[in-house]
């Protein structure tokens, strides 16, 4: 491990990449001048590509490894995508460019708009937000916006499932809702007395996505939307899991009000090591007047323009300085264009069916099923409870060890309420040896757990590091390079 | 099927294993009658269609010479950044939950910290929020958290802040019931120091200075700072990373320094593509870091000392803290960061200062040719490469009429503030030469004599 | 200095290690008189600046419609393939000779060569030569060393192979005084099979066989392949590897194969890039294959008995044999070579048939709109996706009018021979679709209407 | 190691990639038709890319090592030069096209001919020849047309320096003529009077490179030029080593008639694991006429056209069935024009810096130059024959050792006279940090050679593969895949 900074030396530059000069500016007061410059790393070309080309070595990543992470749904990223987005007339164009000559972007937006509500079986799609959290607080903030356009102020709290992502809680307090958790049964459903006890005239609304996180499908969605509206509430859908269900229920038919979409789990965008993501949201009719802006809109005519709070004077408002995350778009647009009707109504059938496959065989390889009478949506859960009562290994030994074997770990601990938990997604784009290729290693990580467990926590064993202090990291922070410091290797 | 793997026989032989003779069982849970209807969905194409499809869409924006800024900046991208950054193992990993399976990724977010930390002056700084606009709220609410027992959470914000950064700022905080109150400006365009106190004098918890503002205009950032934080005020500062590499950086405003310092770091190798993604940052002082929102990547040790990094300080986020955590965020703008990262290490604080002043060269060329031709600016203030020009006719035929000669001309600035009639905001970079400008100066005179005749 | 991370204290303190005082010292063995002069060369450009003036050079050649063939090829390029060939561990490594620190290309020219062979037929494939046309002058040489003792080592080329192929047969292998004699055409395109028994009668060596020909004719290659073995004839045979998905492999041509398979695969995933670099291959049966040139990779274990991969053969080689070697060659496409086999791994035999036919599929509808339309084609003959067509009028005009219409429209083959005036040589790919031939059809009619008018 | 072959299935397909149908072509006469399909792999997309970005890791390359391979001037390749000869409006350009719609491509042709001819001194060029063994061709073939041209038949012997490059023989032969090695002194230089003894009217030419591949500089150039000329031969400047001079010296000047550059040597253009590179050649005026075709010209009123037979009607011909590597050019042209007039000039002072500073740095370090009374030019040759007489570790074992340190190895026994060598060539874009470790590096691992040789002859032990069995490789050949084999791992 070596910080660029560490290759840095004073005075030397990557000279193709600057301007050949640097004019005075000496129209600009002194006071508001900067005296030191900043430690930027003064590093060649060659230094550059060749620090960060070693670095990505060092990631798994989809291109590179099985990465069954749960929740997340890390399918292949058509390559076709990225060239479509980075095409320099799309990369090139300002957000304040004059829509006459944006047509072309508007009207792909404007597809993509009508192609996700047919999918979702919404009204209304804004395609603004940024990522999937932020697609929630559209949705919340609609929600909010709704009650009180019509005076209903009472509505306070927000009832969302314990299994529930974090995002959900959080993003019902940023729209200033307190939240109330509504226990899952044994069985992965909701409970439908507890939801019954706390449903009322405070209740804005409830959150959840179907299947749930659980990785089952909640059976009772309608009894659940009949009490929530019979209550006054509208219903939120997480769409963080819409890839189990594509083509096959649509959430609007669910009767979900409101929605968000992940495209950079269900549409295939890159992740990006963290993002950036984009979190459409859709609506109900009713919700249509409260759409975050700018939303793509089409006239008779067929030109397309940016609808603003001119356009929907009720709008929740603008969520960024522009237009959400166009490139993301791009690539979404490009995938359901590729897949079309036919590809976009397989991609739920074939992500079941890996992951019924793939918990079917974990199940005959030891494993302890979460939900062993449920049918798998697109992901699934197994708990080593008993591996680590009787062989003291835990989820996150295992999932370590999974690295070693080359395969990224499943998502470990959440939902929170199953204990060690794996969260087990390998999604449609998977073939069948990659999937009996993990059973090999999760076996064979088994068989190690109870004969060398210790093997299991010293992992992982393979890569640039082994296990990571993190108490320590939180401890003594270290959360940026000093000017001097050495990495110390 | 485009990308799914399986032949008709893998999907047999899996059913079998499952014990079931049609995929519709996979579904057997689900209500028949929620099954979807019929959709209308186009038809499937190949890469190769969709790909001249899209080409076809995509056109030739990028042969027009651009002069808008206004919150999105066209500079140069070393080619070096996007093929680093589009490199499978960096564009198609997910959040770094995996430290010992993320070291690629982890360190670049550590060096962005750093780098972005050192650029801004402050201690500390996030592994990014969406943009700058949902950034300043962000920033607006930890503010806020710092301020916990204030007698009144006010917001004052100068009107010299992008007007689409005020409004996000507004639909996200609003939520929240925080008011936030409007600073009007001098007729410098700069923040009016007097109006400032009155606001301050009816009690306010959190100022929003933004250097430079949206006009490209310069403020006088030390006294202003200083004025407020005297008030038990918390400062935000609001900037463009790339002006820093010349400007103060605002952990040295004032006495004390800026609180908090949030932005958009597109400027820094992140392209225009018609508004994003884009990439905010926040920074902060060590003592405020548990309020940050947003990821944070902390350096530790592995099992045998050796170095290494890791995510940190979860604590404060949803996945572990839900209703309690510091923000809702989870996807945050990793790649455009690491991007920026990269763009930074090949500019170094040189490269940077000279696309600044380059940037900067070119508007006060632009401005004296147009001074020269009778035209001037609304403010008699400093600027950054970016500045409002008052015209003798209206904007939007202008505009149009310089796009027809290949010129993304500017914004009109009367569309957001009527107060600004016939204001064109005009903006260069580096991108430009100055014979772009001199041909720019030349078609806009050539335009403004055609619409007055 | 662009690229050399050198500061002054660097070169000062090496200079000082080295006890230099200046850097020309480092130059003191260099004879002063030979000491170049001021050199005329452009200015220092920064990326942007070169980038911007190559992209005004490039233009929007890839906006136009492509009905050129004659030799390379327009097919779909999946974005995979040079995103993957373009990984800087790829793109920038050596030659590899160093077989631990190079398994990465290693293993992807052994699959290349196993892709070949079996596309082609034969055992054994090399890890390419420079082009085809290279290729072949390559493979009448190694031919004629597998004739060693004929003799009459003339070599018999049909006038049907591409004129430039033949020149550049003649141009290398002329130099060792070898003979070439080419042998007509009947009047369907094909090689005549008279004139070949009086050209074998006269005594030959080697016949070079081109399938499809040219004027993408379909020859009667068993036939031909027998008729010239059968009288101690090597046979060559020349191809395009995008037919083999549908044409029957050279090594099972006639009763014995082909002894030699050639031909440049870039229509296999390799851009049109102005004509290079495209990518020749050489494939033989395995009792030749010490006669071949070119490098090739073989499987072996480690001294673990890990299996792996290494440059083997290597005493074929110059850098080994020196004056002995097979070829001078060194330095070969190794990167095209790469994407060659990306592309056949995307493709897959049936994709690659789906692009044959399809390509073919549309040259039928050509030809039924143009015979609709009056122009008949040259040849009478089954064609691969190619074929000349006889206009009512000359070529080059048509050309021009054509380009107006943004359409590449063919080749003027009288340029290359008299005989075939009025000859225009159209190919169609999987790129164009229906709509695109019908245009085409209906432009090309609008055309010569408007020349005879 | 997993073949892609391993990873197939009867039926797949990367359904993306293809077009949607197969039209049934039965106007092609069923004889013609090939019956059994080729076994090319039938894997999905992710299959494909994860397999290629897994196989690129296994390599060592610029991008992510010092790669200090002596002749080969592994130098930082721009990408910026790669963005610029990606540019679609190249990419798609058909060879034939119109010169009209490709005067873009041709100047730039033409201006890097132009650069070409001041950087060598010389009077014509023809971009043509696909590598430097082409170019090596072509000149050789010029100086074949030029006697003949003459009637001067009796040449029939090309002379050749023993420290020669095996494309300089290997060309010669294939021009038709025999090759007459010429010794080279224990100092680096050319035997003079084995040369002067040589020279006849049997001489067409003598090759050489200038520096030599000793790594020295010749310093009887003016000499040995003298002597080949009056003898009634022609000089020839394998211009592989050129960077070492670039600027300072040009081959013209020194009396060179003709020569061949290795754009992928010394215009940084990429190596792509073994090519394409390109290999201009350039002539003194008497070698115009005979120049490989096409060739760029500009008529008076600048507009471009390929030059070709019916302009040099005397042309060698063509080399290749279009115009070269064109997509190489264009990188070459790229680096020209970014680096200008200053950068071109630093170029051979800082690879001759840093190629002395590593001499200077490993002979400090206890290792044996093969020239220590001489400058080192752009790369130098150690020689281990004491450490291999004394420990029993030969070059090939240091350089195998060095893997495991991250280094790629020097050349390794090149050139073929002196014993045990390794030729050392750092490049000007490595930084004096990077040299320092390389020599850390030597030095740890001549320790190691005296104190655990084994070491060494059993390495490298970190990469993907242990040392590999070459003769095996040739005993067993195997070298194409065979459907139903197994990679056995
Ligand atoms: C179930 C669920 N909901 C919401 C989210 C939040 O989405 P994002 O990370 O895009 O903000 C996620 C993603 O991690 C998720 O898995
Ligand atoms: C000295 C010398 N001459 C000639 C060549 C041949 O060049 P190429 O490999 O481009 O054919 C090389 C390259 O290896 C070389 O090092």
């Amino acid at each position: 491990m070596t910080l660029i900074f560490e290759h840095s030396i004073p005075g030397r530059r990557a000279a193709a990449q600057a301007p050949l000069t640097r004019p005075c500016c000496d129209d600009l007061p002194e006071h508001l001048l900067r005296s030191v410059p900043p430690a930027l790393p003064e590093v060649s070309e060659l230094q550059v590509v060749r620090h960060y080309t070693r670095l990505s070595q060092k990631n798994f990543s989809i291109d590179t490894h099985f990465y069954p992470l749960g929740s997340c749904t890390m399918k292949y990223n058509p390559r076709g995508a990225h060239r479509a987005a980075m095409l320099p007339g799309f990369l090139a164009r300002h957000p304040l460019a004059l829509p006459e000559e944006s047509q072309g972007v508007l009207s792909c937006l404007y597809d993509l708009q009508e192609i996700l509500k047919e999918l979702t079986g919404m009204k209304g799609v804004s395609l603004t937000p940024a990522a999937g959290a932020q697609g929630e607080f559209a949705g919340v903030a609609m929600i909010r916006a709704y009650h009180q356009s019509r005076s209903d102020h009472a509505r306070t709290e927000i009832l969302i499932p314990t299994a529930a992502h974090g995002t959900n809680p959080a993003t019902a307090v940023m729209c200033g809702y307190t939240v109330r958790e509504i226990p899952v049964l044994d069985n992965g459903d909701v409970d439908l007395d507890a939801l019954q006890l706390a449903l009322g005239p405070q209740t804005a609304g409830l959150m959840m996505t179907n299947p749930s996180t659980c990785g089952v499908f909640e059976r009772q969605i309608n009894l659940i939307a009949g009490m929530v509206h019979t209550a006054g509430g509208l219903l939120y859908y997480d769409g963080a899991n819409l890839n189990a269900i594509l083509g096959k229920v649509r959430p609007g038919d669910m009767g979900f009000d409101v929605l968000h979409m992940n495209l950079h789990k269900t549409f295939a965008t890159p992740h990006g090591g963290g993002g950036p993501g984009s979190g459409p949201v859709g609506v109900h009719e009713r919700l249509m007047p409260f759409l975050p802006i700018p939303v793509v809109g089409r006239n008779d005519d067929g030109v397309y323009a940016w609808l603003d709070e001119r356009d929907l004077p009720q709008t929740i408002g603008r969520l960024s300085a522009f237009m959400g995350n166009i490139g993301v778009l791009l690539r979404a647009y490009f995938y359901a264009r590729q897949l079309g009707h036919e590809g976009l109504l397989r991609v739920g059938v074939y992500a079941s069916l890996n992951a019924n496959y793939l918990m079917h065989r974990l199940k005959e390889a030891g494993f302890k099923l979460a939900y062993p009478e449920r049918r798998a949506s697109h992901e699934f859960i197994i708990s080593l409870e008993w591996e680590a009562r009787h062989w003291g290994v835990t989820a996150m030994d295992v999932a370590k060890r999974l690295l070693d074997y080359g395969f990224h770990a499943p998502t470990t601990y959440f939902p929170l309420l199953v204990p060690e938990c794996l969260l087990i997604e390998p999604t449609e784009t998977e073939s069948r040896a990659e999937l009996d290729a993990f059973v090999a290693a999760m076996q064979s990580i088994r068989h190690e757990a109870e004969h060398n467990p210790q093997l299991l926590k010293d992992a992982p064993h393979t890569l640039p590091v082994r296990r990571l202090d993190d108490v320590r990291a939180a401890r003594e922070l270290n959360l940026c390079w000093k000017p001097g410091e050495s990495s110390n290797q | 099927m485009s990308y799914i793997p399986h032949t008709y026989e893998d999907e047999q032989s899996m059913l079998h294993a499952l014990g079931l003779q049609h995929q519709d069982q996979l579904f057997d849970e689900i209500p028949a009658e929620l099954a979807a209807p019929a959709l209308n969905l186009p038809e499937s194409l190949n890469e190769m269609q969709v790909l001249r499809l899209l080409s076809a869409k995509a056109g030739h924006f990028h042969e027009r010479r651009c002069f808008i800024g206004f919150g999105a900046y066209a500079h140069h991208i070393p080619a070096a950044v996007w093929d680093i950054v589009g490199r499978g193992e960096f564009m198609t990993a997910y959040t770094p939950y995996q430290a010992e399976a993320s070291q690629g990724t982890l360190q670049v977010i550590y060096e962005f910290q750093s780098m972005m930390a050192m650029l801004t002056g402050m201690d500390v700084c996030n592994a990014s929020v969406y943009d700058g606009a949902s950034g300043l709220a962000e920033a607006v609410l930890m503010a806020l958290r710092l301020q916990k027992k204030h007698p009144n959470p006010r917001v004052l914000v100068p009107d010299g802040v992008h007007p689409w950064y005020r409004q996000t700022l507004r639909s996200i905080v609003s939520q929240q019931g925080i008011q936030i109150s409007e600073v009007g400006h001098n007729d410098k365009g700069q923040l009016d120091p007097s109006r400032l106190d009155e606001e301050i004098a009816r009690g306010a918890a959190v100022l929003v200075l933004a250097q430079p503002n949206c006009w490209g205009v310069l403020d006088d950032v030390d006294a202003l700072t200083d004025q407020a934080q005297k008030a038990g005020i918390k400062v935000v500062a609001l900037v463009n990373p790339t002006s820093l590499a010349l400007l103060k950086p605002p952990g040295l405003w004032g006495t004390r320094g800026a609180d908090l310092v949030v932005g958009d770091a597109q400027p820094l190798g992140i392209p225009l593509s018609s508004g994003g993604p884009y990439v905010g940052f926040l920074a902060c002082r060590i003592e405020s870091v548990r309020q940050l929102p947003g990821r944070l990547v902390g350096r530790t040790v592995d099992v045998s000392m050796r170095p290494g990094f890791t995510l940190t300080l979860q604590a404060r986020e949803q996945h572990i803290r839900r209703a309690k955590a510091t923000s809702n965020i989870c996807t945050n703008q990793g790649l455009a960061m690491s991007a920026a990262t990269i763009y930074m290490s090949l500019l170094g604080a040189e490269g940077l200062a000279r696309v600044a002043a380059v940037s900067h060269q070119r508007m006060l060329e632009l401005s004296r040719l147009l001074e020269d031709a009778g035209i001037e600016p609304f403010f008699a203030s400093p600027v950054f490469h970016e500045r409002l020009f008052r015209l003798p006719v209206p904007v939007q035929p202008v505009l149009q009429a310089m796009a027809q000669r290949g010129f993304e001309a500017g914004v009109d600035m009367e569309r957001f503030d009527p107060s600004l009639q016939h204001g064109l905001l005009v903006c260069t970079t580096e991108l430009l030469e100055s014979e772009d400008v001199r041909d720019y100066a030349q078609s806009l005179m050539d335009v403004i004599r055609e619409i007055k005749a």
